[in-house]
């Protein structure tokens, strides 16, 4: 079966100290479903993601080939 | 318009000389706004050595693609340019260009600041910071 | 802050990358907000051949300074640099340059957006078109 | 005794055929007075006035040695 990619950035990714993940879509239904197999643990609070990269919300439907990614609030353009 | 997300330096005032040669019609743009944001060389008290952006190749192209045209939906502009840098940064040097051409001032300015807005908002770019206190990931409240 | 009133052609982006090089903490601002004014081929549906602009000298550029100041005493802003051509313009031509260097963004495009919006409706400049139609002085409604 | 000098711009300039002009202060009060000797007539409507380089109103007074300046809305910057 085509597995779902997960992808992390950021502090997300250093903390779970891995940048990117393929996962069987067996038993997976959205997105927060897709965070709970990789990490084993809920969703943290203002974490973003994404869903065949355009922003979703936990609950947004996954399947098999999709991108789903998870990363913290967002920091570019100048300072601050 | 044009959305660029490159690793390579580059020189703002430079890239908008040649914008405006390639603008077919010169005269028609009465306006242009620019923001152009810069690295500091301090934040939240600390001095800033270097920094390192991170990105998401492919949906940060496309998200600020996507903000461009609802700019363009919004406002009457004639053309835009996005310029934003990622990897190792020096302080001093342009991190991020917004350049937006117009007949009208109003719009020129309307549609600047929302793509730098939404940029800021919602763009995928995290900031490592590098400080004499050690590295750090950027918030948004910095 | 420099204010130049000038009838010599001025490259906007030469102007920038000039002042950049002279603002002394390069990595002190970390925005610019920069907005400039050409000369559009058609006004009010016809097309615009040539234009003069006429001023006031020394009432002009005192009163462009006090704008300056202004602008300075309401943001927290680093530098302002403003120039203003007068005399002969053909289309496509900068008018006007108004640049703001501050540490935030916030500041400078409120800035930049005061200095040229007090610059529109007060400094003492007066438009002459050339159209096909003749010549004819451009009014604050145009 | 000095002179009040007077100065035209734009389409004021143009409707009155001059560009400066010196005057007695004798009889003169305001920087309306300096328009009514010079043009003959009352100060339109939206004429702008300054006195020595600075923004008056039309009652602002006038003394010898004083430039004073009429002139129409300005149209500085780009179109419009």
């Amino acid at each position: 079966m085509t597995p779902i990619t997960v992808r992390f950035f950021a502090s997300i990714r250093e903390d779970l100290g891995k940048d990117e993940e393929h996962i069987d879509s067996q038993g997976i239904a959205t997105a927060a479903d897709v965070w709970e197999r990789v990490a084993g643990r809920p969703l943290p609070a203002r974490t973003l993601v994404a869903v065949n990269q355009q922003y979703a919300s936990p609950g947004h439907p996954v399947k098999a080939g999709d991108e789903v990614a998870f990363f913290p609030p967002v920091t570019g353009g100048e300072l601050p | 318009m044009i959305v660029r997300v490159q690793r390579d330096p580059f020189d703002p005032w430079q890239e908008l000389a040649a914008a405006g040669k390639r603008l077919a019609a010169a005269g028609a743009h009465g306006a242009t706004a620019v923001f152009v944001g810069s690295l500091r060389d301090y934040n939240q008290g600390q001095p800033v050595s270097a920094m390192t952006l991170e990105h998401y190749p492919g949906m940060t192209e496309a998200h600020l693609e996507k903000v461009g045209r609802e700019a363009a939906a919004r406002w009457p502009i004639l053309d835009a340019l996005v310029v934003h840098r990622y990897g190792a940064l020096t302080p001093g040097e342009p991190i991020v260009l917004v350049a937006v051409w117009s007949a009208h001032r109003d719009a020129a300015f309307a549609a600047c600041r929302y793509i730098i807005d939404e940029l800021k908002t919602r763009a995928p770019f995290w900031k490592r910071e590098r400080t004499a206190a050690g590295a750090r990931w950027a918030t948004p409240e910095d």
